[in-house]
């Protein structure tokens, strides 16, 4: 299914979506391709915004941030996130936030049917003023424990190295929590580098079947500027020109014209 | 050889790290802590990025945890779930090195807001997986410039909590010196000063009545081997200030 | 580390020790070694007893057994199981009987540090009388869940295909339970096929580091009668034998002899 | 062509499956039933093992449900934690294949004891995965052999219970006939019975008094192709009487 297609259907204005991918495989051409649609008041869930979602809330696509950390890796900070938290522009932005291990296991029990998971954390500390953190008493030992509740985004988002013609996909090198954020969701949407007649398990290979699947766009580069691993390296000097055209308003303006003028250019 | 203070951070958090443990670690100045820990007197220091590498080996410093050299160069490679549930969690991993944006006396940290939480001067990352390495690994190290603006009497947000169950230490390393925890103190004390830095000095740059330890010792220069590998690693940290 | 030095040192007489594998990879040498060894009152834990408890609880090893599924997978009862809980042959058997989700969740809980796990099951059956189980309520929808305790074996063993000479360990094939009952130990022990200089990362491959494992043994076929994916194949018409040699206590006792006169055999 | 009453069973099992679903099954019978009906009516059936294979397409009967051969034709295979946790208790399978030593009116199942728990006149092997099976698959196919020891009034021990929240339904078949539940009704129903068995015989194998459904069905006997690729498959599941 073309992207503009997928992108059309599968997420509507309101929705939670996750558009996830840990440091490698982000679905860079999907979340841009939600902003040359317009979405709107989206809920973005994701463990580290990253630039992808800097973009979206910057283009005003978003309402809401589910979040664990929201950093520019190794350049600094999201300046789109900020101004939309400091400044309410180009809207105001609710903020949800987690810690990293608090957000997998959300994931975890999203994608398990359960409606929450246990972890040792957050106690003491500020976070369960602003995030959904519950307690529960282990009934054997008597210690008390956190509790996160289920994530179950409308939508998930992932990139992937292939699909094959069934519509089986599959990933591999730093797997992230994506298989997680794909069983959590109601709807999932897979772009790919390449579409193969049979996938071959390979070294690290995660495969989720075609069932658990309403969405493949062959998207090659859907990645970019995070990276494929066994296909496209990572753009670490867009991250870091990302810092310069993310500081102002008006170069950020500029970039975006220069997207949303490319409408069409994905396929 | 010369050297700067952010130089001398470097190497005093590498320095933190022996031989036989495995450090979770970040990008910026931990990378550098920690492959220079590995490249001179600790070569079996297992590296673990919180993306899933483990005893990762990069030739390079990695700008993202998730640089595909960190993948590439590990003996294994786990998804978020295991890092987090199955390796951070139950204590598997000897040390976590953090940064903050805040420190009190405590050694608990703020890396979430400067200002009010709803009205933030600075809205800052956030926790990312700091909460849980603070209460997981058995030793922290702690790297953060030294001033009154980051060593606060209260925290304008406490995003990790230092261990205070007696076990496990903390090591704070500043461009002034040394602070330390213990199973003895719940308190961060001062042990070591950088070289040509008085007690006074790093006092007036604490926002807290300094606790100083009975001997204060000066910390060592960097070798020539140090600064010489350091340097070859690349893109050196900030300095900061 | 020898097999014979292996089990000596790290398994210790009313220990509980897990040997995992299911259905695949499962540690029938090291179990033998055990009974040579004459280990007695462990409690032996495992999702499926399979042939292996069946052979050390006629020899006389268990005190106890913690499981789910007691069976000769495709053939039928386990007989030297049977006569012990119905005939107290050759001594008592303690039960602690789960499920397979249970016992899974008890192994994830071990291995995440957490005193529990949390899932969907037991309620309304009459397993909770001769199981640990607990109860807990969510914190945000109020449901009622189980909760089954932590595993936290004394020993864990497993097969595995290689490992390194640094003792980094890899099994790929069906992966079954063994990373989490390793990691839910406080010792461990690997046999593996083979030593390799270096591992390669195969399609499906799991690699346990070898900070978690205290010993690894090179035991060529140490899962037969069970399998080695890529090594060995699996010895149906064993598993069908057993059922003859298994059914009387003489057969099994001249099977006992045999195995214990070749004492020494195993590396 | 002449057929015995097992391979009847085995027939009609399979017929309970659709080409679109995806169904958990174990050796046995189960195993047989799901392969004919992916060689006949339902060729894209998805069949699942809970040793971790999904999808696989074994060109003979598996003995164990960790053979080589699942593992070898899956699409993927997949950890315990992540079959039981992520595949079956969030309910993506469809259909359960079960077996039992007794079963209740309620389509309540024990493969735990017969006896008492502690004092057992036959030890079975337990619950397996059959629980979460039964809780957690929106269809459950049941096959068992019909007698007053099997199709008892009370059960000696309750392994695995029958979805009673209105949700999902059970297929019973044995070698005298089919016995069901639905949304509608929280009890087993008599629907059909096999060639030359009437309701009467069925009644007699029944530890309770058996709910028949209005218009009892004769189960079409197998035609000749489910017949030739049944018997193709070898190792033909035990007659169970």
């Amino acid at each position: 299914m073309p992207l503009e297609e997928a992108i059309g259907s599968l997420l509507n204005d309101g929705d939670s979506v996750a558009f996830e991918g840990f440091t490698h495989l982000i679905p860079f051409a999907a979340g841009q391709e939600a902003i040359r649609q317009g979405k709107k008041d989206l809920e973005l869930v994701r463990m580290t915004p990253d630039l992808i979602y800097d973009q979206m809330i910057g283009a005003g696509c978003a309402r809401r941030l589910v979040f664990s950390y929201g950093g520019n890796p190794g350049v600094g900070s999201l300046h789109r996130l900020r101004d939309a938290v400091e400044n309410q522009w180009p809207a105001p932005l609710e903020l949800e936030e987690h810690s990293h291990a608090g957000m997998v296991n959300r994931y975890i029990a999203g994608a398990s049917g359960l409606p929450f998971a246990v972890l040792r954390g957050y106690a003491g500390t500020d976070l369960p003023d602003h995030s959904e953190v519950g307690e529960v008493t282990c009934p054997f030992t008597g210690e008390v424990l956190s509790a996160v509740p289920a994530l179950r985004p409308d939508l998930t988002v992932i990139h992937a190295q292939q699909a094959d013609r069934q519509g089986n996909v599959q990933l591999w090198g730093i797997p992230g929590v994506q298989k997680e954020a794909v069983l959590s969701a109601a709807r999932s949407l897979v772009t790919v580098e390449e579409i193969v007649d049979e996938l071959t398990l390979q070294p690290g290979g995660v495969i989720i079947p075609s069932w658990e699947i309403d969405a493949v766009s062959h998207v090659p580069n859907g990645a970019q500027p995070s990276y494929t691993h066994g296909y496209t390296t990572r753009d670490n000097d867009f991250y870091r020109e990302w810092d310069e055209i993310s500081r102002s308003r008006e170069a950020f303006g500029e970039w975006l014209d220069r997207l949303t003028a490319g409408e069409g250019d994905e396929s | 050889m010369s050297f700067d203070s952010a130089e001398l951070m470097t190497v005093v958090a590498a320095r933190q790290l022996q031989n036989d443990q495995s450090v979770l670690v970040g990008v910026g100045r931990p990378s550098h802590a920690a492959i220079l820990a590995k490249r001179t007197h600790a070569p079996d220091l297992v590296l673990i990025y919180e993306s899933g590498t483990i005893d990762a080996d990069p030739d390079s410093i990695p700008l993202s945890i998730g640089d595909p050299e960190l993948a590439a160069t590990s003996t294994s490679v786990v998804s978020l779930p295991d890092i987090f549930n199955y390796w951070l969690q139950p204590g598997r991993i000897d040390v976590g090195f953090l940064g903050a944006a805040q420190i009190d006396r405590h050694g608990n940290l703020n890396t979430t807001v400067i200002g009010e939480y709803d009205h933030p001067r600075v809205r800052l990352p956030g926790a990312g997986g700091a909460p849980e390495i603070a209460r997981s690994c058995q030793e922290i190290v702690v790297t953060l410039p030294h001033s009154a603006r980051t060593f606060v009497p209260e925290l304008d947000f406490t995003t990790s909590l230092c261990r205070s169950d007696g076990e496990g230490s903390m090591v704070v390393v500043t461009d002034l010196g040394v602070l330390e925890t213990s199973d003895q103190h719940d308190e961060l004390e001062l042990t070591a000063t950088f070289p040509g830095i008085g007690v006074g000095e790093v006092q007036d740059q604490t926002g807290w009545e300094l606790k100083v330890a009975g001997d204060v010792a000066e910390v060592a220069p960097p070798t020539a081997e140090e600064l010489e590998v350091l340097r070859s690693l690349g893109s050196k940290p900030k300095a900061v200030r």
